[in-house]
């Protein structure tokens, strides 16, 4: 057997975005194994460990899960990915944060057990304002952007990069922190009211999306020009403000909605055949879909590992060179009935960070659904990379870690 | 450009009085308990979230235990397919809260009477603990929209009168405004009680000294019952305002951290002071997170909040309403 | 008649203040202390040292901290997470700023630290009592958090404002950093709870403990017996942060590795380590660190039966677990409203007179 | 009505009291509208027993609160050892040797009788912090010489057996001999009992009246005492202030003050013999 | 032994009750007393005899200090009051005036009397004709009545809470140690007034008291305590008259009273405890 902890959170302040997650990262391995057996003949085990967004408690059931052999680790928790870096790379096992965590563990050289593809809070803020460069004829100068943030190294992380943008292109950028966990949010909205910003961008979490979007609504911002992050872009985060959310943006790393073909499996081999997780109102689900992208890019990594080790039952070293020469291609996709879902990588020894491209989805409250209205956007590296490399080698120094892939 | 931030700044005032009145809606609720037994109830805040939770479930016809009956049976029940009309789903609740008082009473204060303030205190974090899963668990944890027909947004009318009257029109949230008079009616009524009726003085009775309440013949279950239930109440109020605002969800039990530098600014034993301590602090933190913010990173309102309770309390060590320490020999 | 103190005899007065005055207990306690340091270092894993051993151990000297200053001097604290945080990032400040120098000192130096922060948020103590005190406490606590979060200063600059801990070491044996060994750990820890203990059990017994406990008896009472109450508050804010200061410095270095300062000092933290020390019992450190066992060891016990042992979904597991975490609490307080402490000395009153009546 | 002797008096029973200890001077105070007393004079001498007496609410306590510096008064002078005392904390007060017992029991009730009474001792107290914290020889060694000290207080009072009980468990007796014995381990120059026989029954006035007179023969303590029983007070005091309604009505000894009509209406009701 | 008693019948029977706090401190170990109805019972007894805690017990605040009755029984009026609130005890007539008075710190004098009227069912009317009773028996109250209870001095605390309990029309007062710390003239007075209360209302008191002197002047039978059992019992002519009682409880030796300054010279011990 192959063992993938879940490392979720099902209660507490985070629990209305970690219980989707949970839930489609644990239904698309019970699909694999009721489908296809496994992986490579060996059955996937998901052992389920509650953090409940804690870091005590994700120290807790990483110390608990790692002991069976535990292959690969998603906590979906920024603070709890610092904790574990450490960690998985003393105890030589591998932890995926797709979308979040550390950014600067996209370089493999310093980051040897890290992989973070395809896409990071980086490359989100990147995306995002080319997204407003390319609405905007191309020029974003003497326009201002304001940054709602959870105050907290989540929220803090897209700062530098914005900073930087913000010289490059000539925006002004305000910055907005929001204090955990964001349920009053009346002064910032009311500096938004003022100041007019041509743009807002947000990276939320928890109730502070859900306010914020009804803040906005509430003092008539023009939703279309509010943009989130992918963790500021679910359908719970948009319900409760009704009509108003109408033409909310987010970012988006995958696609969402069940119109993929994997969903009549899904169907088949799971919701009916009550194995699914949770309570089975979430699927096809924004989160629901980020839960199952991950686990679907680590069953590809457990399939690569496999491959290459020559055997089913791979070890947490193996896994680790599995992800690191992990290629997703959209063929493969489509073999796996999620045909344009995400964006095609592939990972190398230094590069554990993906293109990290994405999408944007808009919001259209009458219809409840999320719509994607762009093609996939590139981020601007030749801002982002410095400033990993920059990160990436204080920590090196930091850790008296030597440099790899040379 | 100098008048204009006049007017922000006076937007900015009149929005941090609003939230303030929003802060006081829960202090309320700690206020009530404090003055009825010298509880510190910490419980406050998961009183609030249960309600809305009860709120919405009842009113959305959810069905109770759902979440564990379908994992232990395998079934897939979730919904009774009923909707009730708000008003009725809100005094259903108020009922259920009326029950939780009694079986609050029964099962844990009736056991800790006299017993020191602190001790008391840990008990309701124990509740609150408790309650905490036990919503859970009724109503399972996902996030919930509550709609009971209150009035959301920018009110236009106010944007218009002020936009006609200095030019610059002012933003104030209907919701808050609904909150405002839920509030005064709440603080007029619960101190006509508190103040005119013998329950009112029996309940500052038993706050001073359990035993020589029960020695007059004071009824601490029934002081108790009734002011928890009206606790109760005020939570379920404040529930629906919050609710409203961001959806009803676990994060609705913090709220409480906002009411305790209300709290504590107004007095603990004081109705109004809990509506005083609000708007000042609604006030203040906005105030200071306009002007000084900025300069110093934002996100200043949490901790100025509490500054700003310090302040006070230096001056008048039993805030600002509260009844004065006594201190003899 | 297993509990006996008949017959044990103090011919000096200072055999009668030692701390265990009963041979039974004395030896009780040694045995303890031989299984501690002679027995588990031999078996500790990640998971117990992890899980169960280091957490307990830190928030056990937590505990015994703010039990000084609750406990013993009756001014409520919630600004504990606070505290924990200028231990922890003083300790980083350190580490950092001076690699060479041994782990050890810049713990105790942490705790100095600390110390000088606790006495400056005491200092409203002297007018704002009871319940009210604790708004200056969380004044603390909150504008502590925020300030390191705010200030890169702190968090030497990183971009997310994490701060992860080097390895460190102590005679060559590692204590920091991923590749400590549980062993080390976990004997640094306890040795750390030693120590702390032994200094607190000294203070408490004598004649800075009694000031403490008169001002938290009756503060009125205590000025005019001649207690300055300013100096006494304030030694206790003191002694408390040191305390903490040094459970945070272990909490980040130790314990966690890396730390964000609203997430691990949150406070959340605060009150979780004040229900330690309630629910163990106020003014006493064995409470303490029965409450900290308390508090540590029941979810995770928890977790494993509902979720390893019964096989129960782990959403359905946790909120269960919250309830009966609640209702323990609720229980043991009616049971009785002193705490854990107390339960024991008052079974040790029934022991002596067991199998009798009375 | 004073005796005017400024040198001292012998006493009837032929003791000798010394000279002028502490003397009040024109003390007024006022709480809000309250005013508890109203410009009161008079002196307490060196090794006497003195007693304050007046109806309830007189302003008694009030006094002697006045004398610990807990209140201040609006108007007058405390002059203790023949100079004006500055304003001064309570604390500093007890440390110029002026310990007190309370009308309504202030003992530490979460303490041990034998914590209580060493608390007494904590203005003679000198190591410091981290002495203690180590538990070092001077801090073990002073902790020990004043635990002797303590001994002594316990023995006298004879409470020897309740050493170790924590004092919340005691009968009401009980705690006001351990408030007393808290009083004289700081070993004080002047001592302040306010009703120490309160709730007593006749044959534990008679214990404490024992222990009263003891302490100020022994060691020549200077006492000033509140007390209701008239037989207490006549019995053993040298001197009486009789106030009523924060006035002063009477001063003088006790055959004076029995005889003297003001104090009669005000208090005493009928000539106690 | 009890001569006037055994005629009028009995309103509270207390039956060999034995009373343990915290489950493990035994402090009354077998205590029986009846209370004739419309009498003044008065419970004598040294520090810590268990005075308090036998009136605790028939009052039931037991609970609230985790002490509990484990043997025997209490009766009022022959029903058996076990397990009763305190509150509906109140209600059925039994009142109890608390050892340290215990009034309400923060309310006023005035609020503190009405309290006692908490169970009165019978109107505003009665209610200030009683406060007014009460002002008219303690006029030092009246003059105090908008203070703060906290900030009133001890005698007139004490006065407060009896006259609380006055306000609750009871049918029995129980009464602990109401001398405590009253001015001589004022001990007289609220014994008159007890006095006048029982025998103009017909109010039966059971009253612990320390000043056996003017307690045993005032009631008609007496209970002594020792150590948690009853040592002597009587009517009060009896008791006055006991040399023992005599000589350890009234202070009077062969000569009359004793001085204070003559009991330096010698310890006694009292007879049934030798
Ligand atoms: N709450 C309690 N917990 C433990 N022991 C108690 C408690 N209350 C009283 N006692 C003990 O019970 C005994 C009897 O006390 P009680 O108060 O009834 O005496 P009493 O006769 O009223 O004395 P006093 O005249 O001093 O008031 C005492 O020894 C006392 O220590
Ligand atoms: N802190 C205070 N605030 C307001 N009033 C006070 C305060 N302290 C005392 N008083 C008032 O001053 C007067 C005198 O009180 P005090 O306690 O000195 O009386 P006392 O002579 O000791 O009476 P008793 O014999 O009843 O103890 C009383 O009327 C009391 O109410
Ligand atoms: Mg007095
Ligand atoms: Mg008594």
């Amino acid at each position: 057997d192959l063992v993938v902890p879940n490392l979720s959170y099902r209660t507490g302040p985070y629990a209305p975005g970690g219980v989707p997650y949970a839930d489609g990262f644990q239904d698309y391995f019970t699909l694999l194994n009721e489908r296809d057996g496994g992986i490579g003949g060996e059955i996937v085990q998901v052992p389920e460990c509650e953090t409940a967004y804690n870091t005590e408690k994700g120290v807790e059931c990483y110390e608990a899960t790692k002991g069976n052999n535990a292959l690969a680790f998603n906590p979906l928790s920024t603070g709890i990915t610092y904790q574990l870096i450490p960690k998985v790379t003393s105890d030589g096992s591998t932890l995926y944060t797709p979308g979040y965590g550390r950014t600067s563990a996209s370089n493999g050289k310093v980051f040897s057990n890290v992989f973070n593809y395809p896409a990071n809070y980086w490359t989100a803020a990147s995306v995002a304002i080319n997204y407003l460069l390319a609405e905007n004829g191309g020029d974003l100068k003497g326009k201002k952007i304001a940054l709602v943030y959870h105050n907290s190294s989540y929220g803090k992380e897209p700062i530098r990069t914005l900073e930087e943008l913000s010289k490059k292109h000539g925006f002004e950028l305000v910055q907005l922190p929001v204090e955990h966990p964001g349920q009053e949010q009346k002064s910032q909205w009311l500096q938004i009211r003022r100041e007019k910003p041509d743009n807002v961008i947000m990276y939320g979490w928890g109730v502070m999306n859900a306010v914020a979007i009804q803040e906005a609504a509430n003092i008539r911002y023009p939703m279309d020009q509010f943009i989130g992050i992918w963790w500021s872009g679910a359908d719970h985060d948009v319900l409760p403000a009704g009509d108003g959310a109408d033409g909310y943006k987010s970012l988006a790393m995958h696609g969402t909605g069940m119109d993929y073909p994997v969903y009549a499996d899904m169907k088949k081999y799971v919701s009916d055949a009550g194995k699914g997780a949770g309570a089975g109102d979430q699927v096809g689900g924004v989160l629901y879909s980020r839960g199952m992208y991950a686990a679907m890019i680590i069953a590809e990594a457990l399939r690569t590992a496999q491959e290459i080790a020559g055997t089913s039952q791979v070890t947490p070293a193996q896994v680790r060179d599995g992800f690191e020469n992990l290629e997703i291609t959209e063929e493969r996709m489509e073999e796996l009935g999620l045909p344009d879902f995400g964006q095609a990588f592939k990972a190398t020894c230094e590069d554990h960070g993906g293109p990290g491209k994405a999408r944007i989805q808009q919001w259209d409250a009458t219809a409840k659904t999320w719509t994607l209205i762009s093609g996939w956007i590139e981020p601007d590296m030749d801002v982002i990379q410095p400033l990993i490399l920059e990160d990436s080698e204080a920590y090196a120094a930091e850790n008296n870690i030597e440099h790899r892939c040379n | 450009m100098m008048p204009d931030t006049f007017f922000f700044a006076a937007e900015v005032m009149v929005n941090g009085l609003m939230a303030g009145i929003m802060y006081s809606l829960v202090a309320l609720g700690f206020v009530l308990i404090f003055k009825a037994s010298g509880i510190f109830n910490y419980a406050q805040g998961v009183l609030a979230l249960f309600a809305a939770l009860t709120l919405v479930g009842l009113q959305d016809g959810q069905i109770p235990f759902s979440h564990v009956i379908n994992a232990i049976f395998g079934t897939d029940l979730h919904h009774f397919g009923w909707t009730l009309p708000a008003i009725v789903a809100i005094a259903l609740t108020a009922l259920v809260m009326v029950g939780m008082a009694i079986v609050i009473e029964r099962y844990i204060l009736k056991h800790l009477v006299n017993q020191e303030p602190i001790i008391l205190f840990m008990a309701t974090i124990g509740l609150a603990y408790f309650l905490e899963g036990f919503g859970d668990v009724l109503w399972g944890s996902d996030i919930k929209k509550l709609d009971v027909g209150l009035p959301q947004g920018v009110s236009e009318t106010i944007e218009n009168v002020t936009y006609n009257w200095f030019g610059y029109g002012f933003f104030i949230d209907k919701l808050d405004i609904v909150a405002a008079l839920v509030a005064a009616a709440l603080v007029i009524a619960l101190t006509l009680f508190s103040q005119y009726t013998k329950y009112g003085r029996a309940l500052r009775a038993v706050a001073d000294d359990h035993q020589a309440a029960l020695s007059v013949g004071i009824s601490l279950r029934f002081i108790w019952v009734l002011v928890w239930s009206i606790a109760g109440f005020v939570a379920l109020v404040a529930g629906i305002m919050w609710g409203s605002k961001s959806g009803v969800q676990f994060s609705l039990s913090l709220i409480a951290l906002k009411a305790l530098p209300v709290l504590m600014l107004g007095g603990f034993t004081s109705i109004p002071g809990a509506i005083v301590g609000g708007l000042i602090i609604g006030m203040g933190e906005k105030l200071f997170e306009f002007a000084i913010g900025p300069m110093i990173g934002g996100a200043t309102e949490n901790w100025f909040a509490y500054v700003l309770a310090l302040l006070f309390l230096v001056f008048r060590p039993q805030g600002l309403f509260g009844e004065k320490i006594i201190e003899r020999v | 008649m297993f509990y006996r103190e008949a017959g044990d005899f103090k011919t000096t007065y200072s055999e009668d203040s030692q701390t265990f005055p009963i041979k039974f207990d004395r030896i009780r306690y040694y045995a303890v202390l031989a299984v501690a340091f002679g027995i588990i270092p031999f078996f500790i894993n990640d998971y117990w040292a992890n899980a169960v051993f280091v957490p307990f151990l830190i928030y056990a000297i937590a505990a015994i901290g703010l039990n000084i200053l609750v406990g013993y001097c009756g001014q409520l604290s919630l600004g504990t997470g606070g505290f924990m945080a200028v231990g922890a990032y003083a300790v980083y400040k350190l580490m950092t700023a001076f690699p060479e120098v041994s782990i050890f000192i810049h713990v105790i130096l942490a705790g100095g630290i600390t110390a000088g922060v606790g006495v400056l948020f005491g200092l409203p103590s002297l007018r704002i009592k009871g319940f009210y005190l604790a708004v200056a406490t969380l004044a603390a606590q909150f504008f502590l958090v925020w300030l390191f979060n705010k200030v890169p200063w702190f968090y030497n600059y990183s971009a997310s404002g994490q701060i992860s801990a080097p390895e460190r070491d102590i005679l060559g044996i590692v204590i920091t950093g991923p590749d400590t060994t549980a062993a080390a750990k976990y004997l640094f820890c306890a040795v750390m709870l030693l120590l702390v203990a032994w200094l607190a059990r000294n203070l408490t017994r004598g004649t800075i403990g009694r000031k403490w406990m008169a001002i938290r008896d009756m503060d009125i009472a205590a000025e005019i017996i001649g207690v300055n109450p300013l100096r006494a508050k304030l030694s206790a804010f003191a002694v408390s942060s040191f305390f903490i200061g040094i459970a945070g410095a272990l909490f980040f270095a130790v314990y966690l590795g890396a730390a964000e300062v609203g997430e691990s000092f949150g406070i959340q933290k605060s009150f979780l380590i004040l229900f330690m020390v309630i629910i163990g019992g106020l003014g006493s450190i064995f409470g303490s660190l029965a409450g900290a066992a308390f508090l540590v060891l029941l979810p995770v016990f928890l977790k494993n039966v509902l979720v390893g042992g019964l096989g129960w979904p782990t959403d359905l597991a946790a909120h269960i677990e919250l309830m009966i975490i609640g209702a323990l609490i609720i229980i043991f307080l009616i049971a009785e409203p002193h705490g854990i402490a107390q339960l024991w000395r008052l079974a040790k009153e029934k022991l002596r007179l067991w199998p009798f009546p009375h | 009505m004073n005796i005017q002797n400024p040198d001292g008096y012998t006493t009837a029973d032929g003791r000798e009291i010394g000279g002028v200890m502490m003397e009040m001077k024109n003390i007024t105070l006022r709480f809000g509208g309250v005013a508890a007393i109203t410009d009161i004079s008079f002196d307490i001498r060196e090794g006497e027993i003195r007693a304050i007496i007046g109806p309830n609410g007189a302003g008694k306590s009030s006094m002697l609160n006045v004398i610990s510096g807990f209140y201040v008064p609006q108007e007058g002078e405390v002059w203790f050892h023949g100079s004006r005392r500055p304003p001064m904390k309570p604390y500093q007060v007890a440390a110029q040797g002026i310990a007190r017992t309370f009308q309504n029991i202030a003992l530490f009730e979460g303490m041990t009788v034998l914590d209580n009474i060493m608390t007494g001792r904590l203005t003679q107290m000198k190591s410091g912090m981290l002495a203690q914290a180590l538990w070092w020889g001077k801090a073990q060694a002073e902790e020990t010489a004043h635990r002797e000290k303590v001994e002594k207080v316990i023995d006298f009072l004879e409470i020897q057996h309740i050493r170790k009980t924590p004092v919340g468990r005691l009968p009401y007796g009980l705690k006001k001999r351990v408030e007393l014995a808290r009083a004289l381990a700081a070993e004080p120059k002047l001592l302040l009992l306010d009703e120490p026989m309160a709730g007593m029954n006749v044959e534990e006035k008679e214990d404490m009246s024992r222990f009263i007179l003891d302490v100020n023969d022994e060691f020549g303590t200077t006492i000033a005492l509140i007390e209701h029983d008239m037989g207490v007070v006549m019995d053993l005091s040298d001197r009486v202030v009789v106030m009523d309604y924060g006035k002063k009505i009477g001063d003088g000894t006790p055959d004076e003050v029995r005889n003297n009509q003001a104090v009669i209406d005000a208090y005493l009701g009928v000539s106690h013999d | 032994m009890l001569d006037a008693p055994q005629t009028s019948d009995t309103l509270l029977d207390v039956n060999n009750i034995e009373v343990i706090y915290n489950h493990v401190i035994l402090v009354l170990k077998g205590v029986s007393l009846t209370v004739p109805k419309g009498r003044i019972t008065a419970l004598l007894g040294g520090n810590g005899a268990g005075k308090t805690t036998t009136l605790k017990a028939i009052s039931n605040l037991l609970h609230s200090e985790r002490g509990e009755v484990t043997k025997g029984s209490i009766s009022l009026k022959g029903k058996n009051i076990a397990n009763r609130d305190p509150a509906e005890m109140v209600r059925n007539g039994v009142i109890q005036v608390m050892e340290g008075r215990h009034c309400f710190e923060h309310l006023t004098i005035e609020e503190n009397l009405l309290t006692g009227a908490y169970t009165r069912t019978d109107g505003a009317g009665a209610t200030a004709a009683d406060l007014e009773m009460v002002y008219n028996y303690f006029p030092r109250l009246r003059e105090r009545r908008k203070s703060q209870a906290g900030y009133t001095s001890g005698g007139e605390q004490q006065m407060c809470a009896m006259g609380r309990a006055l306000m609750s029309r009871p049918e029995m007062i129980l009464l602990d140690e109401p001398s405590m710390g009253l001015a001589p003239q004022l001990v007289e007075q609220i014994f008159e007034i007890v006095k006048a209360v029982n025998a103009n209302e017909g109010v039966t008191f059971l009253l612990a008291e320390q000043n056996t002197n003017v307690a045993l002047r005032y009631a008609h039978t007496g209970y002594i305590l020792e150590s948690g059992r009853v040592v002597m019992e009587g009517t009060a002519q009896e008791l006055r008259e006991n040399p023992d009682v005599k000589e350890f409880y009234l202070g009077m030796s062969d000569k009359g009273r004793r001085s204070f300054r003559d009991v330096r010279s010698y310890r006694r011990r009292k007879r049934w405890l030798a």
